[in-house]
C-alpha cells in the first residue's frame, strides 16, 4: 500500500510537469540516452551474465525471449 | 543425421557414462542396454568383496576352475606384472586384509613381513582351465584392471552393435570408438593435478583409450561451495603427479599410467602423458 | 552443464522518438574468470531494418565458444576421478568445487514491430537457443500504447511463454530408466508478464516504472549438482540437488534518465525481486556517459547487486538430512556483487561507429570475471 | 479529477493551428504567406530521423511542381544555427534540398503552429490551414502530390 501510494505520487509530480514539445525532444532522441547507449548487443551480453551469475531475473521486458531465461 | 544419447549408472563405485550417436533412439537404448548388462556382469564376477563372486571362491580356494574369460584376464595381469616390473600386481590384496583386521602396528608388522612372501604373480599358475596356488595365502584383486575391462568390453559390445561412433567414460577411464559426426575426433581434456577442476592438456582421440593415475585421491565432488582453489600447490617438482597414457586398449593404459607413477622407469610403446 | 542460459534481450521502453535506423551491428565478447578458469569467446550480430514506417525488423544472432579450461569444451575429462554419487561415504573424501560457465551456445531471436495510425506498436518476437543439453523456445508479444498525443507517455504491456528441454542426467535412480541409464528429457516452461510506464519529465529525462510477474514450472534442478546429507561427522551422504518444480517471481524496476549537460548523462536504475524460494534481491545500476567533441563518447558506470539465500540452499557440509529440497549452488547463496563498468565509442564516419568495453565483475563469493565487448555499427 | 489531469496533459494544446485556423498575420509576414499559392510547411530537425528520411523526399515532390501555384518551405527547428547548417549543406549536397529554408531556432515558428509531433507538414491557402500531415509517411512525395490534386 505505502509503494502504491508513493508510486501514485510520483505519476501526480510527473503530470504536474510540463509536457515536452515534439520540437523539444532533441536531447531525449540521442542515443546516450538509450539502454546501454543504444548498443542492444552488450546489453544483451550483460544481461546474459548477470542471469548466468545471479538468481534474480526479470525487467528487463519481456520480447525477445523474456529472460525467462531458464 | 546422428543424434546423441548420454547414458549413465553407477558401477564399480564409479560414475560411468557413455554417449552413443545414433540415429535412433531404439538403436542407443538397445545397445545401451547390452553395455550396462556386460558392466554389471563384470561388476559382480569380479567384486573382491562380494563371497559369492568367482574372485572370492578363487581366493577362498573353494574352487580353481577357470572360464576362458578369467584366465585370459589372469594371463594378461601375469604378463604385465613381468613387463612392469612387477610393479603392477594383482597379489598385493594378499596384505591388504591386515590393514582391516590387525589393531596393534606390532602384530601388523609382523604379519605383514610374513605374508610379503605370498605377494607376486609368481605365487599362481595357469595350467588348462584351473590355477594353481603355490600357498594358501595369496590373494587375488583386480580392482586394478576389471574397471579398464570394462571398458573394452563395453566398446565390442558396442562394435557388436554396430555403433560407429561413441564415447565410453567409467570414472576417467575413457574409450573413443571411430569419430564425432561432425568428423572431428574426440577431445578429451586431462585434468591438472593441482587443480582438477581445470584442464592441463588435451587430447584427439580416435579408436583409442585413454587412462590417468594422479596422485590426489578419488573423492566425491560437491559443487557449488565456494569458488576458489580446493586443492593447495604444496608441490614437490621431483614426484610425478599425473600420468596418462594413451593406447588401443583401456586395460594397457591403465596398467602403464598407474604404474608409470610408481616407477617411471618402466618402457612402454605407447603415448605417455606426464606431470 | 551446469549452467541454464538463454538468450534475454532488453526492450526499450523510451517514450521518445524512437529513431528510425537500419543498422547492422557486430559484437564480440570475451569473458574470463579469475584464474582463467573459464573464458568464452562470443561474437554475435545483430540487424535492423525498416520497412517503410509502420514495421520494424530486428534479428539477432549468437554463438558462445568456450575456450582454455573450461569443462563443457571437452567430449570428456581424464584425471583420479570422483566417486559416483553414494550414501554413506567418508566425509574426508568429500571435495568440495566451484561451478563453471559452461556452454556451447548458438541462440538467435527476431522481433517485429508493427505500428497503428496512431503510432501505438505491437510487438511480436520469437527466440529459441541450442546448447550440449538444453534447448529452448520462445515466443513473445507487447503491445506500447501512447497515453497522449505528444507522445511522452506510453503504457507497455507484454507477455512471453518460453518452453525448454533440458537432457537431466539420471539422477539417484529415481524416475528414470535404470534398465539403460538412459539421460532423461525434462521439460520446464517460463511465463513472463511485464507491465511498465514510461514518461518523458522534460526535454531533459524520463523515467520508466515497470512490474513484472515470472512464473518457472517443471524441471528446475540442475542433474549435475550435488549436495551431503546426513553428514555425522564421519560419513555421509552424497546426492542429486533437488529444488522446487514452480518458482514464481515478482519485482519492480524504476528507470530514470537525465541529460545533466548537453554532454553528460546519467542512467539511473532500482530493482527489487522476490520469489518464493525466498530469494530477495536489489539492484542498483547507473551508468554516467560523457560526449567529446561529436565523435567520442564515454561511459562508465557501476552497478551493485545484493541477494539473500534460497531457503532450500546451505553450503555447510552437515546441514541438509531429510530436507526435500536441497541445494548448495552458490548462485542460491547469500552475496552481493559489484560491477565496474566502461565503454569508449568512436565514430568514424556518420554511418560507422566502433566500440571498446572493459568490465569487471566481483561476487562477495569469491568469483571475478573480466569481460570485454567490442565491435562496430552500420547504419545503411 | 479526471478532467483536471487531462486539462494539465493538453492544456497547451488549446493553442494550436488546426483545419480552417487562420494563420496569424505576424507569421503569415515572417514565412511569406501572402500570396495566391498554396504553401506547404514542413518542420524538420536534424536530430530527427524520420524528417532525414522525408526531407529528401519532398525535394524529391518538389522537382515537378508548378511553382506558381505551390511552394513548399521548410522550417528548421534546431536549436544550434551549426547543426542546422551542417544539416541543410548535407542535404543539398545531395541534391535533396530545394526549397526555401527558415531557421527556427527560438522554436517560435514551431511553438505557434504547435504540432502534435515531429515531422509535421501543413498545407495553408489563402492564409488557412487546409490539412495537416504529422508523422513521417512512407511515400510523402506522392502524397503530396495527390493532397495538391484535391487542393486545386
Amino acid at each position: 500500500m505505502k509503494t502504491l501510494s508513493y508510486i501514485v505520487l510520483l505519476l501526480f509530480f510527473i503530470g504536474c510537469a510540463k509536457e515536452v514539445k515534439p520540437w523539444e525532444k532533441e536531447t531525449l532522441a540521442k542515443s546516450t540516452m538509450e539502454d546501454a547507449g543504444g548498443n542492444a548487443l552488450s546489453k544483451q551480453y550483460e544481461e546474459h551474465i548477470y542471469f548466468s551469475k545471479e538468481a534474480s531475473k526479470g525487467g528487463g521486458g519481456v520480447a525477445g525471449g523474456g529472460c525467462g531465461c531458464n | 543425421m546422428l543424434k546423441k544419447y548420454i547414458y549413465s549408472f553407477d558401477a564399480m563405485s564409479t560414475p560411468c557414462e557413455f554417449t552413443l550417436y545414433t540415429e535412433s533412439k531404439e538403436r542407443a537404448d538397445t545397445a545401451a542396454k547390452a553395455v550396462l548388462q556386460e558392466t554389471k556382469r563384470l561388476e559382480k564376477k569380479y567384486n573382491y568383496y562380494d563371497e559369492s563372486s568367482l574372485l572370492s571362491q578363487l581366493n577362498a580356494r573353494t574352487t580353481n576352475l577357470l572360464d576362458r574369460e578369467t584366465k585370459e584376464i589372469l594371463q594378461r595381469a601375469k604378463q604385465y606384472y613381468k613387463t612392469t616390473n612387477g610393479v603392477f600386481d594383482i597379489t598385493v590384496a594378499t596384505i591388504k586384509e591386515l590393514y582391516k583386521s590387525e589393531l596393534t602396528t606390532a602384530s601388523l608388522e609382523s604379519k605383514k613381513e610374513t605374508l610379503l612372501a605370498y605377494v607376486g604373480c609368481e605365487h599362481f599358475t595357469l595350467k588348462r582351465d584351473k590355477i594353481y596356488f603355490d600357498n594358501a595365502h595369496t590373494k587375488i584383486d583386480l580392482g586394478g584392471f576389471v574397471k579398464e575391462y570394462a571398458v573394452d568390453r563395453a566398446v565390442s559390445v558396442l562394435k557388436r552393435h554396430k555403433i560407429k561412433s561413441a564415447l565410453v567414460n567409467y570414472g576417467g577411464d575413457i574409450y573413443a570408438l571411430g569419430k564425432k559426426p561432425d568428423g572431428g575426433s574426440f577431445v578429451i581434456g586431462i585434468k591438472d593435478p593441482h587443480d582438477p577442476s581445470q584442464h592441463k592438456v588435451q587430447v584427439l582421440l580416435e579408436d583409442q583409450a585413454l587412462t590417468t593415475s594422479a596422485s590426489y585421491e578419488r573423492h566425491y565432488k560437491i559443487e557449488g561451495r565456494e569458488y576458489s582453489h580446493i586443492i593447495t600447490k604444496e608441490k614437490n617438482a621431483l614426484v610425478v603427479n599425473s600420468v596418462s597414457v594413451i593406447s588401443k586398449s583401456c586395460v594397457e593404459s591403465g596398467i602403464y599410467s598407474t604404474a608409470l607413477m610408481i616407477d617411471q622407469t618402466i618402457t612402454t610403446h605407447n603415448r605417455v602423458i606426464i606431470f | 552443464m551446469q549452467l541454464r542460459l538463454s538468450w534475454c534481450a532488453a526492450t526499450l521502453l523510451v517514450a521518445t522518438a524512437m529513431q528510425a535506423e537500419d543498422y547492422v551491428s557486430v559484437q564480440v565478447l570475451q569473458y574470463n574468470e579469475n584464474d582463467n578458469r573459464v573464458s568464452v569467446t562470443a561474437p554475435s550480430i545483430m540487424i535492423n531494418k525498416d520497412f517503410g514506417t509502420d514495421y520494424t525488423l530486428n534479428a539477432s544472432f549468437v554463438a558462445d565458444a568456450v575456450s582454455g579450461a573450461s569443462p563443457t569444451y571437452y567430449d570428456a575429462s581424464s584425471g583420479a576421478s570422483a566417486y559416483a554419487r553414494n550414501k554413506n561415504v567418508n566425509v574426508s573424501d568429500i571435495k568440495y568445487d566451484n561451478i563453471t560457465f559452461s556452454e556451447k551456445r548458438i541462440a538467435g531471436g527476431a522481433l517485429f514491430t508493427s505500428r497503428f495510425a496512431n503510432r501505438d506498436e505491437l510487438r511480436v518476437g520469437a527466440n529459441g537457443s541450442s546448447e550440449d543439453d538444453f534447448d529452448s523456445g520462445s515466443g513473445s508479444l507487447e503491445y506500447m500504447h501512447w497515453l497522449d498525443s505528444s507522445k511522452n507517455s506510453a503504457i507497455t504491456l507484454g507477455g512471453s511463454y518460453q518452453y525448454n528441454e533440458i537432457t537431466a542426467r539420471c539422477v539417484d535412480r529415481v524416475g528414470c530408466d535404470a534398465s539403460s541409464g538412459a539421460s532423461e528429457v525434462k521439460t520446464s516452461t517460463a511465463i513472463n508478464v511485464q507491465l511498465g510506464v514510461s514518461h518523458n519529465i522534460n526535454p531533459q529525462s524520463y523515467v520508466d516504472i515497470a512490474a513484472f510477474y515470472i512464473a518457472d514450472d517443471g524441471y528446475l534442478t540442475d542433474s549435475y549438482l550435488n549436495v551431503v546429507r546426513n553428514n555425522d561427522g564421519i560419513t555421509a551422504d552424497v546426492v542429486g540437488e533437488k529444488r522446487p518444480d514452480t518458482r514464481s517471481a515478482y519485482g519492480g524496476i524504476l528507470k530514470y534518465v537525465n541529460a545533466i549537460t548537453d554532454r553528460t548523462t546519467l542512467h539511473l536504475s532500482y530493482r527489487y525481486y522476490w520469489d518464493d524460494w525466498s530469494i530477495r534481491s536489489h539492484t542498483v545500476d547507473s551508468d554516467l556517459y560523457y560526449e567529446l567533441g561529436s565523435d567520442w563518447t564515454f561511459k562508465l558506470g557501476l552497478r551493485n547487486y545484493r541477494q539473500s539465500a534460497a531457503d532450500f540452499y546451505n553450503s555447510s557440509d552437515n546441514f541438509f538430512s531429510n530436507e526435500l529440497y536441497a541445494s548448495s549452488d552458490y548462485r542460491l547463496s547469500d552475496f552481493s556483487a559489484w560491477t565496474y563498468k566502461s565503454n569508449v565509442d568512436y565514430k568514424v564516419t556518420k554511418e560507422f561507429s566502433m566500440n571498446l568495453s572493459a568490465n569487471y565483475y566481483d561476487q562477495t563469493t569469491g568469483l571475478k570475471a573480466t569481460y570485454f565487448m567490442t565491435g562496430f555499427r552500420y547504419n545503411f | 479529477m479526471k478532467n483536471i489531469i487531462w486539462t494539465f496533459l493538453l492544456g497547451s494544446q488549446l493553442f494550436a493551428y488546426d483545419v480552417g485556423d487562420t494563420i496569424s498575420p505576424a507569421m503569415v509576414e515572417h514565412l511569406g504567406l501572402g500570396g495566391e499559392k498554396v504553401y506547404v510547411i514542413d518542420f524538420f530537425a536534424s536530430w530527427c530521423g524520420s524528417c532525414q528520411k522525408e526531407v529528401p523526399l519532398i525535394a524529391k515532390a518538389n522537382v515537378t511542381l508548378n511553382h506558381n501555384e505551390v511552394e513548399i518551405i521548410g522550417i528548421d527547428v534546431d536549436k544550434k544555427p551549426e547543426n542546422a547548417e551542417a544539416f541543410q549543406k548535407a542535404l543539398q549536397a545531395e541534391g535533396a534540398l530545394n526549397f526555401r529554408v527558415v531557421n527556427d531556432p527560438q522554436n517560435l515558428v514551431i511553438a505557434e503552429f504547435n504540432p502534435v509531433g515531429m515531422p509535421t507538414l501543413y498545407y495553408v491557402k489563402a492564409q488557412k490551414v487546409v490539412k495537416i500531415i504529422t508523422g513521417a509517411v512512407d511515400a510523402i512525395d506522392a502524397q503530396i502530390h495527390s493532397d495538391l490534386k484535391k487542393m486545386r
